[in-house]
């Protein structure tokens, strides 16, 4: 029998061809000139000043991070929603410290400012 | 049609402040150009006058001289002025700059900067011209701008 | 002629093919992530490498792991160093990700380390070879982290708080500096 | 005939391999978040080591499997305070390149 | 940590600078530290050209400064023109031109409100004003033979009578006009969103407002009640009633909220004019060659930009010595770059966008 | 309450999804044009009597116009509207004393090249009535189309 | 076989490789390219650039309810060259903004079309005699379609689009005059 | 009628070739590769219809006609569309990281492809009938963000950059109230399977049941696919096309076609499985085949999406991230535990 992952693998890998087949489709199909001006970056015209790989500001970050942190909270509470019927009370309890554990951690980044935006 | 003149006895307190000043009969008040400054500064911080809005800032080209022309509002009690001073220097015109006065005056002198080569005196970096190019040769708005139209017979 | 191809297909073992297929992604792509010399690239390799190796974890019957890994290591962990990189990169970025002058040094120590972890690994002995796969891994591991691994499950979330206070302590000063 | 087949040795292995890579990027890179990486790729190795003793020495127990879970929540937790610390020594030094801070040096 | 700080261009084209007009933006991640506008990529010369047209031809060319409402562009210069040779303009050439202006300011109104809202993201607001402009510019073209660029008004009164259809049809339109606003009301105004994105936004007190010449809805937003109808009327608009809206705070909302009630305020100055409306001839007795004294004069109006002037000075000759013309659109900008400091890059384009510019006017 | 606005919006976009549709159809359905819609222009050349008005009442001359004297009257030889320059501002219309110059309401004039884009009205060439030497005038008027060509010079 | 060791035809009359390139190319998807240009003709997206009057009529009023550009297709306005077709020039450009203008017309990807709509594209128009204006966008770019007009109605912008989609399925047609 | 064609297909399809004497491991794959071939053709051609159906739709809510004149009622257009962004140039701007650049379009349709071979679309109509198959989509679907940023980054635009930003702080922060909506739904059906979840909604639909969720799942679903009023990223007026601004042609079409509606349709349908039922009849249409209902439904939503999209106008940055973690995430949270609480005193009282 095939695996579920080896579906999953047979879909990705489809889906791979199929885009690329189309990025090349266009490459084939389509004219081509090129010329000084036209690979130049656009910027509405006019020449780019300075450089463009430019440094970016914390706050992005700081979003990042608490993605991450919640993410990985996440994976503790799917396995625990599936099984919560049967675990009882007890469990629920404990998610519930679990979670205001994290939501301490929310709160913390609210105050500290970590959600506004820059 | 209400008159937005100034009354005749504040017209008369500028008079006796500067003497050199002329008053056209539409009231069109004609400084020398050192006036300018004080007179303004009068205008705009004495609360009789309160000239605190200024419209319209412009020049014109006449063969000997240029002229600078003010159109000036006051908000509390609703008088119009034109103030008018004459650039005798038609090779190096310079006036002072009104910024200190109007911010408004920026974008303004920099147009007649840009248009008329006027040079306002008194802020640093400024005009600097604001519709064409800093390499465009010539003010067009003077008499003697010569330029090529595109037409075409 | 069919029939020889069909015995051949038939005799294949696909979990092996697909176990070595996505190894040599990852160990192709793991190099690469040490060696190319733009850290953007480097971050991009390590998502592919995450990837592939969840597809390890599948042919482990690891589904949930495998799931876990994409949602936190090619969904989050690589958002967060490519945000870092953008925060703290300056100037020329293809030259980002170089040696510094240990690398035969390091090189040596990582093949020795490499070879000893290898030859440990066939020391090991083990009863069985492909055990039954069981259903519902999820189920399990709930009841287990919910009951058995309680303290840790626990802990997890304290260790999840600690990082994000610390972290966001150690960004927060940065920001104040950027506001002055 | 190909006789490819997978056994515990072949994960062990890989797990190995990644490893290795792992430690030599730690080793020789100059970029601190270039180690974290790799510190990443350490444990992803390890955590490959779990999950295959978890499927065949213990495939009932689960333990394998909580417990790579315990390792990438510590893997995360690790990635957000480094970068954290990278991000707040960059900011005194203006620099991440390691082979700079004597004081990072192991 | 000082993050660098990048120069990003908006312009010259760019969907929200309504134009060709550019700001180099110099950002720290999205926040403006800096902001210098760069007009003159419309700089057309107007200016001069007109030195070259004799007075009645400089019309046409008024039309072209603020295209969206052209008439008022036309009326402020006839304006001085008039003044300047002291013309005395029919009573009902005069009320011919309130209601077309007025009419001209609903339509640039139109156009600004739903610019706005595309600006800020609804484009579904900008195609309800742009089919309700369509009925104005309708009315307009049916007096003026023109969408756009109307040369409707000659010095001493204006081109041609309204034809007999323009009666029904203005009054059609007037008893949409509420309903119209109404929808925008719904639509923009009332929106969360909105709100939330403009409220706020990019304040101009009103000292500044003053300080910095601006005009218009820009200036009336941040409380300052200076609309040339009410305090020095011109033409007939001392025999009008209505109000003049102003706003509280100086942010964006204010200042777009502002147009929207001029919309209704110019329905009700359009209602009057045509119930007073009186008969007679719609051009004044004005010499075949238009060749003013030499002097000058300076006339101003309210454009729906805000205070439109115009300067002329005559040689005696049938052509104009010099002619200036005060562009609110052109002051107002003048704040801009003050005023982007500090806001995202999307609050600059909610700020330019309640300016509410036309390059053509701000170039000339 | 929160929400209010947004819920009104929908409203209103719900309500025109089933609204009356502005759209005219246009190449199979036109808009009727006002009668003083500035269109195309239409030369009646019967009734032009060469004066020139047109030609002086323009900002932008546009119009070029060659006249020749047959008799006594001027006879127009070509009429010209180079509407590449043209601002459809109807001066010349309205200064057109003789009703000939007037606008249609064609809307497409469009072309492919530039050079077609100029209207002819009038390329004929003059009756072969006795030529009198009085070609002063309408040399007169060649100089002075020739002269518009350079505005710098009036500046 | 012999193909490959004689030279492509192309190839003696040029050296530019970008040449053979697209010749080869062209060979290649001949019979194919009548229906590309099918197609194409009926997918035109406008490069939202509006300079000024004219864009109100050619731009927006044009894409509004009452004209409708999107009943042929033509609406998907975009805001980068490389991703719009036609080029509407759509009011007066000026020596200021002629690089630019330049530069954009470059940067759409083929194929591309130009439209000059109203007087002041087609010659400059009204301000043909200024110091700042460009006499005509031709000078800068090559032009497809040119719509007179100060400003033209919609309707006539519609025509212009017409008349590139026409001139896309027949090339012949730019050599007849209209109308 | 109609009900089982697709399965009963299958079903047909898997006789014929084990006829052939394949052996069954191959009479999968070749069902797979069908399946996925229909999944494919699906997506494309949905995707086209998306985009007839967004501009008439906007055209219908603007008082317009949209497309109409080429093909019957204007149905051509989106495939016009498509072969001439097929025979447009691809641009390369010097200065782009090519491979990278290059890549981005390719890679990202894959994640919503992927996430459809997990998607039931009907009774028994389910690629793969996974046993997480609700937490391999999110895994699957959070995959976007990074190919995002690809495109973003490698353009070398200043735009594309701040776009790429935007979009990667944008769909990271709405994908954990995604996430946690979800996880109410999951509480009451217990399984991550989603042909279970959607037979566990045969007495109510959790659109009743979990009404807080419904408008978190939408309000986050929106804002992963990026559209108004969240489409920040492309945000036409602020920041020209975003991470695609240097894109032309086919990679353009990747994104701005394929890659935005496939992933639409991924967000409707699973909101459709997650919350509307699914494939389940209301009313006892039993009649009508499920595959029906579930298009239904998910167009039902699709539609939703779209209206909303011409009516708002667009969310500011700041405003986006701060609703995102102080409104959504805190709510998505009170929900689980309102959930967990509801439940338990439902327990007590009803058994
Ligand atoms: S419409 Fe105006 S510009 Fe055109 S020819 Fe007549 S007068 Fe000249
Ligand atoms: S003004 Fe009238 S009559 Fe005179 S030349 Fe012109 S068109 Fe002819
Ligand atoms: S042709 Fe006329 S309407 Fe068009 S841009 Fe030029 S002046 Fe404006």
């Amino acid at each position: 029998m095939l695996s579920d992952w080896g579906a999953v693998f047979l879909f990705f890998v489809a889906a791979v061809i199929f885009s690329a087949g189309g990025v090349v489709t266009g490459f084939v199909l389509a004219p081509r000139r090129t010329t000084a001006q036209k690979v130049t970056t656009y910027e509405c015209g006019v020449d780019t000043i300075g450089p463009t790989w430019v440094q970016f500001r914390t706050s992005y970050f700081l979003y990042a991070l608490l993605f991450l942190i919640f993410d990985v909270e996440t994976i503790y509470l799917y396995p625990w929603a599936v099984k919560f019927q049967s675990l009882g009370l007890f469990a629920f309890i404990e998610m519930i410290i679990f979670l205001f554990i994290l939501i301490i951690g929310l709160w913390y980044a609210w105050k500290e400012g970590a959600l506004e935006w820059m | 049609m209400a008159d937005y003149r100034l009354p005749e006895e504040l017209m008369e307190a500028l008079k006796s402040k500067f003497p050199g000043m002329e008053v056209s009969e539409r009231q069109d008040v004609t400084l020398p150009l050192d006036d300018l400054v004080p007179f303004m500064t009068e205008i705009k911080e004495n609360p009789d006058y309160a000239m605190d809005f200024l419209t319209n800032l412009t020049c014109v080209d006449y063969p000997d001289y240029f002229e600078m022309v003010y159109n000036l509002v006051s908000f509390s009690h609703g008088y119009t002025l034109m103030v008018k001073t004459r650039i005798e220097d038609k090779e190096n015109p310079e006036i002072p700059s009104l910024i200190p006065l109007w911010s408004g005056a920026d974008w303004q002198e920099r147009e007649v900067y840009d248009l008329l080569g006027i040079v306002f005196t008194g802020c640093p970096g400024h005009p600097t011209r604001i519709f064409l190019e800093e390499n465009f040769k010539g003010h067009p708005l003077r008499k003697d701008f010569q330029w090529e139209g595109g037409r075409e017979p | 002629m069919i029939d020889f191809t069909l015995t051949l297909l038939n005799s294949i073992s696909w979990v092996a093919v697909a176990f070595h297929t996505l190894a040599a992604v990852v160990c192709i792509s793991a190099l690469l992530v040490v060696l190319v010399r733009n850290i953007v690239h480097a971050v991009l390799w390590l998502a592919v490498c995450f990837v592939s190796l969840a597809g390890v974890f599948m042919t482990l019957d690891a589904a949930f792991i495998a799931a876990v890994q994409i949602l936190v290591y090619a969904g989050a962990v690589c958002i967060m160093v490519v945000f870092a990189i953008m925060l703290i990169r300056r100037g020329n970025m293809g030259e980002t990700n170089l040696f510094n002058k240990q690398v035969w040094a390091g090189g040596g120590v990582a093949v020795l380390v490499t070879v000893l972890g290898g030859f440990l690994s066939f020391r090991i002995r083990y009863a069985g070879s492909a055990p039954a796969v069981p259903e519902n891994t999820v189920d399990h591991i709930a009841t287990l982290l919910l009951s058995k691994y309680v303290i840790p499950f626990e802990v997890a979330a304290l260790l999840l708080l600690v990082a994000l206070v610390g972290a966001i302590f150690l960004a927060k000063e940065v920001k104040a500096d950027a506001d002055s | 005939m190909l006789t490819l087949s997978v056994s515990l040795h072949h994960y062990l292995i890989l797990a190995a391999v990644l490893f290795g890579i792992g430690l030599f990027g730690v080793l020789t890179k100059r970029n601190a978040v270039a180690v974290l990486i790799c510190i990443e790729l350490m444990l992803n190795a390890i955590n490959i080591n779990l999950l295959a003793f978890n499927k065949y020495i213990t495939p009932n127990d689960f333990i394998g499997q909580i417990f790579s879970i315990f390792v990438i929540t510590v893997a995360a937790a690790e990635v957000g305070v480094g970068l954290a610390i990278v991000i707040a020594i960059y900011r005194n030094k203006l620099s991440v390149n390691l082979d700079e801070f004597d004081w990072l040096k192991w | 940590m000082k993050t660098q700080t990048y120069y990003l261009n908006l312009g010259p084209q760019h969907p929200s600078t309504h134009g060709v007009f550019r700001i180099i933006l110099e950002l720290d991640g999205e926040v403006v530290v800096k902001a210098t506008p760069v007009p003159g990529y419309l700089h057309r010369g107007i200016e001069k050209l007109a030195e070259a047209r004799t007075y009645t031809q400089v019309i046409p060319y008024t039309d072209r400064m603020d295209y969206l409402a052209a008439m008022l562009m036309n009326w402020g210069y006839v304006e001085a023109v008039e003044k300047l040779m002291g013309i005395e303009v029919p009573e009902r050439a005069e009320y011919i031109r309130v209601i077309v202006g007025e009419l001209s300011r609903i339509a640039s109104h139109m156009i600004a409100t739903g610019a706005y809202g595309a600006d800020i993201g609804a484009l579904t607001a900008f195609t309800y004003t742009f089919r309700d402009r369509e009925y104005v510019i309708d009315l307009l073209e049916m007096v003026s033979g023109s969408r756009m660029t109307f040369s409707y008004f000659r010095i001493g009164g204006v081109a041609a009578d309204f034809p007999e259809e323009f009666y029904p049809a203005v009054k059609k339109l007037l008893d949409q006009i509420p309903a119209m606003c109404d929808e925008y009301d719904g639509l923009i105004t009332g929106n969360e969103i909105f709100q939330a994105r403009t409220k706020f936004v990019g304040i101009i007190p009103p000292e500044v407002a003053v300080d910095y010449s601006l005009s218009g809805p820009v200036l009336r937003g941040s409380g300052v009640n200076y609309d040339l109808r009410k305090v020095r009327p011109y033409s007939v608009y001392d025999r009008f009633d209505f109000e003049v809206p102003l706003g509280k705070n100086g942010d964006c909302w204010d200042r777009f909220r502002i147009r929207i009630e001029e919309m209704r305020q110019s329905k009700r100055i359009i209602e009057q004019a045509l119930e007073q409306m009186p008969e007679g001839p719609v051009l004044g007795k004005v010499p075949k060659v238009i060749k003013p004294p030499v002097g000058d004069a300076y006339a101003e109006i309210e454009s729906s930009k805000g205070v439109y002037g115009c300067y002329v000075v005559s040689d005696g000759s049938p052509k104009p010595y010099r002619v200036h013309f005060r562009r609110p659109s052109f002051i107002n900008l003048g704040y801009l770059g003050k005023l982007l400091e500090g806001w995202k890059i999307a609050d600059v384009i909610a700020i330019l966008g309640s300016i509410d510019i036309v390059l053509g006017e701000v170039d000339c | 309450m929160f929400g209010q606005g947004l819920l009104k919006g929908l409203e209103i976009t719900w309500g025109r999804l089933f609204g009356k549709k502005h759209t005219v159809n246009y190449p199979y359905k036109r808009i009727e044009m006002f009668p003083r819609f500035h269109g195309r222009f239409q030369l009646d050349v019967d009734k032009c009597i060469a004066c020139g008005l047109c030609v002086n009442a323009c900002p932008n001359k546009v119009i070029e116009m060659e006249r020749e004297k047959v008799g006594k009257k001027q006879f127009l030889t070509k009429y010209v509207m180079r509407i590449e320059y043209c601002l459809f501002c109807g001066l010349c219309v309205e200064s057109c004393n003789r009703d000939a110059l007037r606008f249609t309401n064609v809307i497409d004039m469009n072309q492919y090249r530039r050079k077609w884009v100029r209207l002819t009205l009038v390329d004929r060439p003059a009756p072969e009535a006795e030529e009198t030497p009085e070609e002063a005038p309408a040399k007169a008027a060649k100089a002075e189309a020739a002269a518009g060509k350079a505005p710098d010079k009036e500046g | 076989m012999d193909v490959k060791k004689t030279a492509h035809p192309v190839e003696e009359l040029t050296d530019d490789p970008v040449v053979i390139d697209q010749v080869k190319r062209l060979i290649h998807i001949a019979p194919l390219e009548k229906l590309f240009d099918y197609c194409r003709a009926r997918s035109l997206w406008p490069f939202g650039f509006g300079l000024a009057c004219c864009a109100i009529e050619g731009l927006m009023a044009a894409n509004m309810p009452r004209f409708d550009l999107a009943r042929f297709g033509f609406e998907v306005m975009r805001g980068s060259p490389r991703q719009a077709d036609v080029m509407l020039v759509c009011g007066t450009v000026t020596w200021k903004a002629a690089p630019f203008v330049v530069r954009l017309y470059e940067q759409i990807s083929e194929p591309k079309w130009v439209i000059a709509m109203g007087s002041c594209a087609i010659s400059g128009g009204p301000f043909v005699d200024s110091y700042h204006v460009v006499p005509g966008v031709d000078k800068l770019i090559p032009v497809d379609a040119y719509i007179p007009g100060c400003p033209p109605r919609p309707e006539a912008v519609i025509e212009g689009w017409l008349m590139i989609k026409n001139k896309i399925l027949d090339p012949k047609v730019v050599n007849k005059i209209r109308g | 009628m109609g009900e089982n064609i697709f399965v009963d297909f299958t079903a047909w399809l898997r006789g014929l070739i084990s006829g052939l004497g394949v052996p069954d491991l191959f009479n999968d794959i070749i069902l797979m590769i069908v399946k996925l071939a229909a999944i494919i053709v699906f997506i494309a051609l949905n995707a086209t219809w998306l985009v007839y159906m967004e501009r008439k739709i906007c055209a219908y809510i603007q008082s317009r006609v949209g497309p109409r004149h080429h093909g019957p009622v204007g149905l051509l257009q989106p495939v016009f569309d498509v072969v001439k962004l097929m025979t447009k140039e691809i641009v390369l701007p010097k200065n782009v990281d090519l491979v990278v650049f290059l890549l981005a379009p390719v890679l990202i349709v894959v994640p919503p492809i992927v996430a459809y071979s997990v998607l039931p679309f009907g009774k028994d109509m389910v690629a793969i009938d996974m046993n997480i198959g609700l937490f391999f989509l999110v895994a699957v679907t959070s995959l976007s963000t990074i190919m995002f940023w690809m495109a973003g980054w490698a353009s070398n635009n200043k735009y594309s950059l701040v776009g790429g930003m935007r979009v990667v702080a944008q769909m990271v922060s709405y994908e954990l109230p995604l996430v946690l909506a979800m996880l109410g739904v999951v509480m009451i059906t217990g399984t991550l399977n989603l042909s279970e979840v959607v037979n566990a909604q045969k007495n109510v639909w959790f659109i009743f049941a979990q009404p807080i969720a419904f408008l978190i799942y939408f309000i986050a679903g929106v804002a992963e696919t990026n559209r108004p009023p969240f489409d920040l990223v492309e945000g036409e007026s602020e920041i020209i096309a975003g991470p695609y601004t240097e894109y032309a042609g086919m990679g353009f079409a990747m994104f701005y076609g394929l890659a935005e509606f496939a992933n639409m349709m991924v967000i409707s349908a699973m909101c459709t499985v997650m919350f509307l039922g699914g494939w389940l009849a209301p009313f006892g249409l039993t009649f009508i085949p499920s595959w029906v209902w579930f298009f239904l439904k998910m167009y039902l939503v699709i539609f939703i999406f779209m209206w909303v999209r011409w009516t708002f106008p667009r969310i500011r940055v700041d405003q986006l991230m701060g609703f995102g973690w102080k409104v959504l995430v805190p709510l998505s949270l009170a929900n689980i535990f309102i959930t967990g609480t509801g439940m338990y005193i439902y327990r007590a009282i009803g058994w």
